[in-house]
């Protein structure tokens, strides 16, 4: 049953050293603010799950947090490459860094698998390709009916889910609408979850693409405002491109990286003082 | 391919907008397409505004239908939901709508692509030890699967069109002209490789793509000499109609909006 | 792409003898003014697909249209048994009725593999029942995974699927919310498709659970006011629960029965006929 | 089993009512329910609107946590849906939230049930031939095998209560202690049945279900003649609480609305 706490007190309880943790979101509401967190609170040896890790991811990675990577497209959206991830790909810096890939069609599979509480699910994909050599996860069937052979995949069931949400009301229910990804299926399929909302409301409206989950499917609700960012909440911000082609040269550069984490993130102590800490163009324009 | 219209072509264009605009009237009206990020996108949309209004855009972000009124940088950003006629989950996009061989036109970009048309956006150099580690397969695989057919975009110099892939994240044509039927594939595969110097089409009997036209101002040699396989040449090559005022204009705008 | 037409020109063009047609509703928005046209166009040997076969199953049945049904549920909510079924199962009455009959879960991840162009879908069922034993279309499957067996289900593929929703706008994208059941898959699985609505509009409102068909998967879109009594459409009117109970004795009688369809539906010529054909009282409360 | 409260009894109350007020009591608060047509749904709503205002009712047309303030006669009616937490697609329903292991207690009828809590919901007499043919699966099957447990109510009478079924439509305990574990079923199956003569509870080491409580005015003679198999008495069988003034004014409130 869902609990009201704060960011920071869900990460310290929720996510432990160790565990696969799903920060999910695709390109909108991207649980940007949690990933700083699990940061600033030092997690190591994470197995990090998700369809199209970005920026976040790739400071994690930076940051020395995690000992694998499960996903299917790893860049930064109409920026550029993920320079931490390929650091840590090409030359292990700032160590070895497992990989496991799949296609988006195979991870939302997996996802979908996870909270039907099925042990796999099915697609006609990967024949034919080197992902099905070098991925251990993918598997084959041969329907029963007509013979045909298909590609099989295992449930993802993560320790831990995380989202961003537009709202919660009172009672703990989560309400997110727009382009919704497979944040359902990654709570649904995780032990646990820490869903981060724009704002508590008394009652929710209908809203196209509107996804409700109930309070008693969610472990942890924090009131983080603009916790996506630079991605958005629909209806509350724009999503702040300009971030991702500012990032493009810190990243690169291995220092440069080390010196912004250290300002914008460790040196401060919640998502607020994060933005605070940014340049006001950087912010204002998208994130009011 | 789409006529590009009476208006007389102008004299200053990028290399890059030549190949959007021949992506872009390779879409026909009512056509369903599934959008990757960049170019395909810029494309689909710019066909979408001019010779193609009835052009469906699916985007694996889970919308459907989007009209974007400006160039989404991503392909999740907000306009796309905003404009869609349906926004649904991700799970939903890729099993309902395309692998049910909804999509008719899939749009591929590749770091590499072999003669027959497969692709690798995944690794350069060996998996294990890349020299550069690419973003991966994303939607590509079954996008290259399920699609009535495929076209891909991507500039032309002998790393990208190799004779030899890496590694082969999305199939093609496999090795042989049987291969997409021995793999299940349903669709049509790649028909279609538009670049910065020209269009290569799919031929079936020599299983491999054929440069069939070339833009304006790039001679066949500089295409052969820019492919890393040995590049066939068809017997007629034509050369691309140049990007009209009216094309030119609406991708400008619209990129630059 | 849709086409806005008459439902008698639709079910006409789109419905043929001895076609696999699949009428969903789940309780909410059932396709009963469809069910009546194709009797009175005395359409013959259809295969009748769906998960809740109520009453206008029982009036195709009864009337001897369908050669054989693909099921999960047969009765009518909350008032009694399906009498015309029970007739042609029990004592071939009009005539012999094949029938195919598996769980609601089964169904439903029969119908997604269909929307989803699989040959199959998997479960968590059926085992140690006795329907695995008189269904052919109930198969076992093992992961490759976990070693767990799990039953699998042929897609189902209609020819035509049937449907009603609230609304379509002008372009023929259709709209239909709340209680949704598999009428997207029943559309996506199907060959073609046959969509009533209460109304056009210029634009639609986001609502809970709201489903947008575009209008390119849909074929013939029919403006049918009241086309689910004594189903109902959620915001235009509630369920004719009364109906349901007033149905029990006539369906029990097949004298009766066929009296009362030569009455409302033979002799009427559309949908707005038949409700005007019946007793003031059974529809006015809840249809207006 | 909930405290049926300080309030007195009341004297007259139908057998069905104290059916519905016994099985009501099983839920207690916070309880994830997943709820069939008819006396479940009554049930589970007297539950929420007495002892346990935070159960969670899931009904199988999709509707997630319906607070409906009188009784629907369907599963689907518009009250459920505008009532409830969200509203989801059947094949959802089932799969993301039913086979998931995320409901603690099903409710299930039956025309005919034996010992171990097998269930025939399909045909009386052949299944090719038969002498009724019943409504068929529905969830049944399912909701026997993933939730939680499952409690069964159903009017006690020796063609219902039966030695052998005709069909086996939803599995309880199959015929040994063994037999879930075997068939890969994750509930722990049936463990109440809750008739209008009494409450049986299954015991695992005998593999049966076991009279453990009669109603107010039944004795266990005759629920022993009500049964179609020699039922097996717990050595203590209590009586149960005769539905209070709270329950039943808040059942015939909640029913007759």
């Amino acid at each position: 049953m869902a609990r009201f706490t704060t960011l920071s007190a869900a990460v310290a309880e929720l996510i432990r050293d160790g565990d696969v943790v799903a920060l999910e979101g695709f390109t909108h509401l991207i649980p940007f603010a949690a990933g700083h967190e699990i940061i600033r609170q030092g997690r190591r040896d994470l197995t990090l799950v998700r369809m199209t890790p970005d920026i976040i991811y790739d400071q994690l990675i930076g940051m020395g947090c995690a000992r694998k990577m499960i996903f299917s497209w790893a860049g930064n959206p109409g920026a550029g490459s993920l320079h931490r991830f390929r650091d840590a790909v090409e030359h292990a810096v700032p160590h070895l860094l497992e990989i496991e890939e799949h296609s988006h069609a195979g991870m939302a599979a997996r996802y979908q698998a996870g909270a039907s509480g099925l042990p796999f699910g099915i697609l006609r994909g990967y024949a034919g390709t080197d992902l099905a050599t070098i991925t251990p996860t993918i598997g084959w069937i041969t329907c029963p009916f007509t013979g045909e052979n298909l590609a099989a995949v295992p449930a993802l069931r993560p320790d831990v889910g995380v989202i961003c949400a537009q709202q919660a009301d009172r009672d703990g229910n989560v309400m997110l609408w727009g382009i919704t990804g497979v944040q359902k299926e990654a709570v649904l399929s995780s032990k646990h979850s820490i869903v981060l909302v724009e704002e508590i409301v008394d009652s929710f409206s209908p809203r196209t693409n509107g996804v409700v989950l109930p309070a008693w499917v969610v472990d942890a609700i924090a009131v983080v405002p603009s916790g996506p960012y630079p991605s958005y909440a629909q209806d509350y911000s724009e999503r702040a491109s300009s971030f991702y082609t500012y990032w493009e040269p810190i990243s690169r550069d291995r220092g440069a990286f080390l010196e912004w984490m250290d300002q914008h993130v460790l040196a401060t102590t919640n998502h607020a003082g994060f933005l605070e800490s940014l340049d006001r163009e950087l912010v204002v324009e998208t994130h009011g | 391919m789409a006529e590009p219209g009476a208006t007389s072509a102008v004299d200053t264009w990028t290399s890059d907008e030549m190949m959007t605009v021949a992506a872009a009237r390779e879409l026909t009206n009512g056509t369903v397409c599934f959008v990757g990020i960049g170019l395909p996108s810029t494309a689909a949309n710019l066909a979408r505004t001019t010779s193609a209004p009835d052009v469906v855009l699916i985007y694996e972000s889970g919308c459907i239908g989007s009209k974007p009124d400006h160039l989404p940088p991503s392909i999740g950003d907000g306009v796309l939901a905003r404009t869609a006629d349906a926004v649904v989950a991700v799970p939903e996009i890729f099993a309902y709508w395309l692998q049910s061989g909804r999509v008719d036109v899939g749009f591929l970009g590749a770091a590499q692509v072999d003669r027959r048309g497969n692709i690798n956006t995944t690794v350069v150099g060996d998996y294990h030890s890349p020299t550069v580690r690419l973003p991966g397969a994303g939607g590509a695989p079954e996008i290259a699967t399920s699609c009535g057919r495929v076209i891909i975009t991507l500039r032309h110099n002998p790393r990208a069109l190799v004779e030899k892939l890496d590694f082969v994240t999305s199939v093609g044509h496999g090795d042989d002209p049987d291969a997409r039927r021995r793999l299940g594939l349903p669709g049509a595969g790649p028909q279609t490789i538009i670049t910065d110097l020209g269009v290569l089409r799919y031929d079936r009997v020599v299983n491999e793509f054929v440069l069939t036209s070339v833009h304006p101002g790039v001679e066949v040699a500089n295409v052969v000499q820019a492919t890393g396989w040995r590049l066939l040449v068809a017997e007629t090559v034509a050369q691309t109609v140049a990007p009209t005022g009216d094309e030119l204009s609406a991708l400008r705008r619209f990129a630059g909006s």
